[in-house]
């Protein structure tokens, strides 16, 4: 049997997804012989190839290059799954959409200058800092999403729950606590 | 005040009527464009000519076409004066001798008029409304002593139940079976309230009803609290009306004096009396739990039925509640006979309909039809149709709660069945005539926006579901929204609907619902294609 | 008190006459979805979760404001009422900030608890992000408005278990805002007893104790039942 | 509509409670008058505040004070009443108010495009009030002036029939007065 080619991106979040994902310990060691991971932050492959099965996506759309990735990853994707809360529902990183329409630019501020304590000044030339989106967005909100895997981060258990039901081709069903924000 | 007095009151008003009666419309509407005015100057050129002996220039309700406003209404000539202003005005005193006048005049015999039958209306025009006098020359209150002298409670209920009149605030609930709950609840004190909070944009009919003839809806809720054992009326009218209050108060204060209000009206140990509430601009107080609730000082929010106000209402006693048109076709009922009012109309609608005709239409103003008028009759024959030859593209009935008719629906009779079939309401009345230029989904917003500014908070699918269905109508106007949203915005409208704790949770996806039925080609114009697969949808899960 | 036979869900049920769906039910070991019903203070029949379907009735009734009649037979599940209750907390989640994972009540709130209880895996409406303040002025509490969802369990405990009224509803629909007296900062106000009652109420962390952890958040919810139905039935001699 | 935390120092306003207004101000003596008229009812809070706006041309923070320890309501109670009524308001008005009806059927006349029109003119928003406190601009829900529309009221008079060529005109001669 071919090995199911899989996925996992890092966009807006931080990275505690992945952390949690490191967390299914041993499982892992069962997953590598079943799957075959060909883009991650945790593989070094530059690009994300054509022909993926499923595609784990942790963080929200926060930047263009969030968006131009998540329209590649919709393109070349069968299966995509928002893979924590920032994902599912932009959580914390869309806290910044409260202060409005110019809150890009508040916080960047605050970032780069307010709270800087050398050199205070934004990043001015390209590809430093990716131009922010005018609205932090949950990823179903910008492409059509398979499955929803809430959390912050899901614990290590629930990404096994869900995966072992992907491996297995059928469409993960998560209940009760498993569905538990935060 | 006896039976007696009412008739001297008329002889002496009979005998001391004019050859000539120049009727000036003091309504709101033609207020607005200087009735005052005209009718001093009149008063001024009948002085002046030396005729105040022969001419009488009265003030009276609102006379119907309100578009060519201000009206002056000159008997037994019945020549009908439009556009006065208080320069031409004195020339009507030349015209109505034969002579030339620059007034314009408009044809008493018009579709217009001759295809209404008034009976809400029938003394509007006619009598001066800040005059009790004029409206007891009408037979006004004999139907009230009649009722009061002749018939127990129970035939008073009875009758209104046999004439098969249906509440005209809107959901058309058997006015007699409300009468007969109310008359059985068990409690000492009860109320009758008449709800003037007319609040569909659009809707001017209890305001003209208020304005030209204030003492039928006071002799209505006098029977009906006859009827069901209540000594204490309210009538809740918007702050937005201050002349309906004005006269509202004239009203009840000469009916006080008269006797016809207060303790033994016409020698029974019957007593009632009514007092003003006045609204501060809040749609949902024509819900009539949260009318309630702002009669009692609160915030208007709504609670959930049961219990009806027929059982605990308003202070938690049981409480009738009708509108303005409703009492205002009581007196006729209790003059005329049951059978009389219900050979009118068809076999579900009994009697007439007042309605507000608006919109993009030639003639505007109020229009009193029998229930069944095929609605052609009423914007084409007596509206004239489109101005300037456009095209009629569809009819609003039922404001925010309702939903839009098209043309090719208008051989449709009206009446509450076939209006609910349409996916429309009867409402209360305001018809808002649209034409070709008038884009359908920017009406559905129009309306949806009025609900999420009206809803008063309390439930979630309301206060939550409008702001959300109000988004996707934006999005879809500013041609941002695919076919997801499109679903979504339906499934909303169903959530919405069905969920709500008021009525106006419950109606607020009917334009947007009737909108889509009859003109969805104009959602889909505006959609965008969608290159990623469907909405995604809620993962079904069993667990609860 | 005369008693009423009723089905819920095709179970037998006997309950005493005046008493609501909604207490029948959880009597009969049937649990209803709930937020804004609160035991210890009146029902309104504002959050629409607990609606219910009951045969011969084509509109469907809020449990707690419907009381038991005989031969009523009530539906408390179907395909259509779970539908209509995810879309109700997908409406909630979508009106103001509610960020589980920085909130003083995760695993503790009555919203978080219902979203993944009722299957509700994402909001597929657009989030409002509202800007709303927290009100941090008061000596003890806090008040987070972004996580507010207008329950009015505050407002009904403050005035009728409490009776200060303090508390109360201010403005309208998504623009409404729980205030304390004259929408002044809660710190500043002059009838606020401070009992903490409010608090008790909430059920997500729109109030809180200040300086207390995530863990300790856990409100002890039998109390405000406890007075009240001593009070009530007079249980309390002094 | 968020808490006021940018002056989290400002002192708490006091409840008045005696019988005569500390201001000396006769409008609360005429308040208390009409209030004692209405026997001091809690169910007359509406037309308390009805009189009260008519006296005082809006509801400030002493009025409601004023009005709710005479009626003996909670303040909450009574400034939830005030909000939740759009006819109340709790800021001062301008010296002209412009209210343009939004009713169906002035809408569908181009009443949006009068509001449009007023709105460039002053640089406001409707429902807000000129810097210099000359004019507010309103919206209403239906003046039930139907028969005329699109109807403006101008300072209390309707006024028929407007374009946004006749709204400005108004408005101008206001701002230039």
């Amino acid at each position: 049997m071919e090995r199911l080619k899989i996925a996992t991106v890092w966009l807006g979040g931080c990275a505690g997804c992945h952390m949690s994902f490191l967390d299914l310990d041993e499982f892992l060691i069962d997953l590598a012989g079943k799957i075959e991971l060909v883009y991650s932050p945790i593989a070094d492959v530059k690009e994300y190839p054509e022909g993926v099965d499923v595609c784990l996506i942790e963080g929200a759309v926060c930047n263009e290059d969030n968006l131009e990735l998540i329209h590649k990853i919709r393109a070349r994707t069968k299966v995509l799954v928002s893979f924590g809360d920032c994902a599912v529902t932009a959580n914390v990183p869309a806290m910044r959409n409260q202060l409005g329409l110019d809150n890009a630019e508040s916080v960047l501020q605050c970032a780069y200058v307010t709270n800087a304590q050398y050199n205070p000044v934004k990043p001015k030339e390209d590809g430093i800092v990716p131009p922010l989106l005018e609205k932090v967005q949950p990823v179903h909100a910008v492409v059509h999403v398979e499955y929803f895997l809430p959390g912050c981060p899901p614990p290590a258990d629930r990404i096994k729950a869900l995966m072992v039901q992907v491996l297995e081709g059928k469409t993960p069903k998560l209940e009760g606590t498993q569905l538990k924000f935060g | 005040m006896t039976l007696n007095d009412l008739f001297q009151i008329k002889e002496t008003e009979l005998f001391a009527r004019k050859k000539i009666v120049l009727r000036c419309c003091m309504a709101a509407g033609c207020m607005s464009s200087n009735s005052k005015g005209v009718k001093e100057q009149l008063e001024k050129a009948v002085i002046d000519a030396g005729l105040q002996n022969d001419i009488e220039v009265r003030g009276v309700g609102c006379m119907k076409l309100c578009c060519e406003g201000p009206l002056v209404q000159a008997d037994p000539q019945e020549a009908l004066f439009v556009k006065v202003t208080e320069k031409n005005a004195p020339s009507i005193l030349t015209a109505i001798k034969g002579g030339k006048t620059d007034v314009t005049q408009a044809d008493p015999h018009s579709a217009f008029f001759t295809k209404q039958l008034s009976i809400v209306l029938a003394n509007s025009g006619v009598v001066d409304p800040e005059r009790i006098e004029s409206y007891i020359t009408q037979d006004g209150y004999q139907a009230l002593h009649d009722v009061l002298t002749e018939m127990t409670p129970k035939d008073v209920v009875e009758t209104m139940v046999k004439s098969g009149l249906r509440g005209r605030g809107g959901a058309g609930f058997p006015t007699g079976i409300k009468w007969g709950t109310v008359a059985k609840s068990p409690g000492a004190k009860k109320y009758v309230i008449c709800n003037a909070d007319e609040g569909d944009p659009g809707a001017f009919m209890d305001r003209s009803v208020l304005e030209s003839d204030p003492h039928s809806v006071l002799e209505g809720m006098a029977i009906a609290a006859y009827a069901v054992g209540a000594d204490q009326g309210f009538i809740y009218v918007r702050a937005e009306y201050p002349l309906a209050i004005a006269r509202l108060q004239t009203a009840i204060k000469q009916a006080k004096i008269m006797g016809l209000l207060g303790a033994g009206i016409f020698e029974t140990p019957f007593h009632f009396n009514v007092d003003i509430r006045i609204g501060a601009g809040a749609f949902v107080c024509g819900e009539e739990t949260a009318l309630m609730m702002s009669v009692e000082g609160k915030r208007g929010t709504p609670r959930p039925r049961p219990p009806f106000p027929a059982e605990s209402g308003l202070f938690g006693c049981p409480t009738l509640l009708n509108n303005v048109e409703t009492f205002a076709n009581v007196p006729a009922i209790y003059r005329n006979g049951a059978e009389w009012f219900a050979n009118i109309g068809t076999e579900k609608s009994k009697g007439t309909k007042v309605f507000a005709l608006a919109g993009k239409i030639k003639n505007t103003g109020l229009i009193e039809v029998p229930m069944g008028t095929p609605l052609r009759t009423i914007v084409e024959e007596m509206g004239g149709g489109a101005p300037d030859g456009g095209q009629i593209k569809a009819v609003q009935t039922g404001g925010p709660s309702g939903g839009c008719i098209p043309a090719e629906h208008l051989d449709t009779p009206v009446d509450y069945e076939s209006l609910g079939k349409l996916g429309s309401i009867m409402g209360s009345g305001g018809m808002i005539v649209m034409d070709e230029s008038t884009r359908m989904v920017d009406v559905a917003r129009f309306f949806m926006e009025f609900c999420m500014d009206e809803s008063c908070g309390k439930c979630i699918p309301c206060r939550a579901g409008t702001v959300q269905m109000h988004n996707l109508l934006e999005k879809i106007l500013q041609r941002k929204a695919t076919a997801r949203d499109l679903a979504l915005l339906e499934e909303l409208c169903d959530m919405v609907r069905n969920t709500s704790l008021c009525g106006l949770g419950q109606t607020a996806p009917n334009p947007t619902l009737s909108t889509l039925r009859f003109f969805r080609n104009e959602y889909e114009a505006l959609l965008q294609p969608d290159a990623h697969g469907p909405r995604s949808t809620q993962t079904e899960t069993t667990t609860k | 008190m005369a008693a009423k036979t009723l089905t819920i869900d095709g179970k037998q049920i006997s309950a005493e006459e005046g008493a609501s769906v909604l207490q029948a039910a959880s009597e009969a070991g049937i649990t209803i979805p709930t937020l804004c019903h609160l035991e210890g203070v009146y029902d309104v029949g504002a959050c629409r979760l607990c609606l219910i379907e009951v045969k011969g009735i084509p509109k469907l009734l809020p449990a707690c404001t419907t009381k038991v009649a005989e031969g009523m037979e009530v539906s408390t599940d179907s395909e259509r009422l779970r539908k209509y209750r995810r879309m109700t907390l997908e409406l909630l989640f979508a009106e103001r900030n509610h960020v589980c994972a920085v909130c003083v009540a995760n695993g503790h709130c009555e919203l978080q608890t219902l979203a993944y209880s009722l299957g509700m895996d994402h909001v597929r409406y657009d989030y409002n992000f509202p800007k709303w303040g927290v009100d941090t002025t008061h000596r003890l509490f806090g008040m987070d408005h972004n996580r507010c969802i207008l329950c009015a369990r505050c407002v009904r405990t403050c005035w009728h278990v409490e009776g200060a009224g303090t508390k109360n509803v201010a403005g309208r629909g998504s623009k409404s805002k729980i205030i304390s007296d004259l929408n002044q900062p809660w710190g500043h106000s002059e009838s606020c007893t401070e009992c903490g009652k409010c608090v008790m109420s909430c059920p997500t962390g729109a109030l809180f104790r200040k300086g207390s952890t995530v863990g300790e958040s856990e409100r002890d919810r039998t109390k405000l039942e406890f007075i009240v139905t001593a009070r009530e039935k007079k249980q309390w001699n002094a | 509509m968020s808490v006021n935390l940018t002056n989290p120092e400002q002192p708490p306003v006091k409840p008045v409670a005696e019988a005569k207004h500390p201001s000396g101000d006769k409008r609360f003596k005429i308040l208390e008058v009409h209030m004692k008229k209405l026997q001091f009812k809690q169910d007359a809070l509406i037309e308390v505040l009805h009189k009260a706006q008519e006296l005082f041309g809006y509801l400030e923070d002493d009025v409601l004070l004023f009005i709710s320890a005479k009626l003996k309501l909670p303040p909450s109670r009574v400034y939830g009443v005030a909000t939740f009524y759009h006819f109340f308001t709790l800021k001062p008005k301008g010296e002209h108010t412009c209210v343009v009806c939004m009713g169906t059927a002035c809408y569908v006349k181009g009443a949006d495009k009068v509001v449009e029109a007023v709105q460039n003119q002053l640089k406001i928003r409707a429902g807000e009030t000129t810097t210099d406190n000359k004019v507010s601009l309103l919206t209403a829900r239906c003046i039930g002036a139907c028969g005329i529309a699109p109807a403006v009221v101008y300072d209390g008079t309707v006024i028929p029939r407007q374009t946004p060529e006749s709204a400005m005109e108004q408005i101008n001669k206001w701002v230039q007065s």
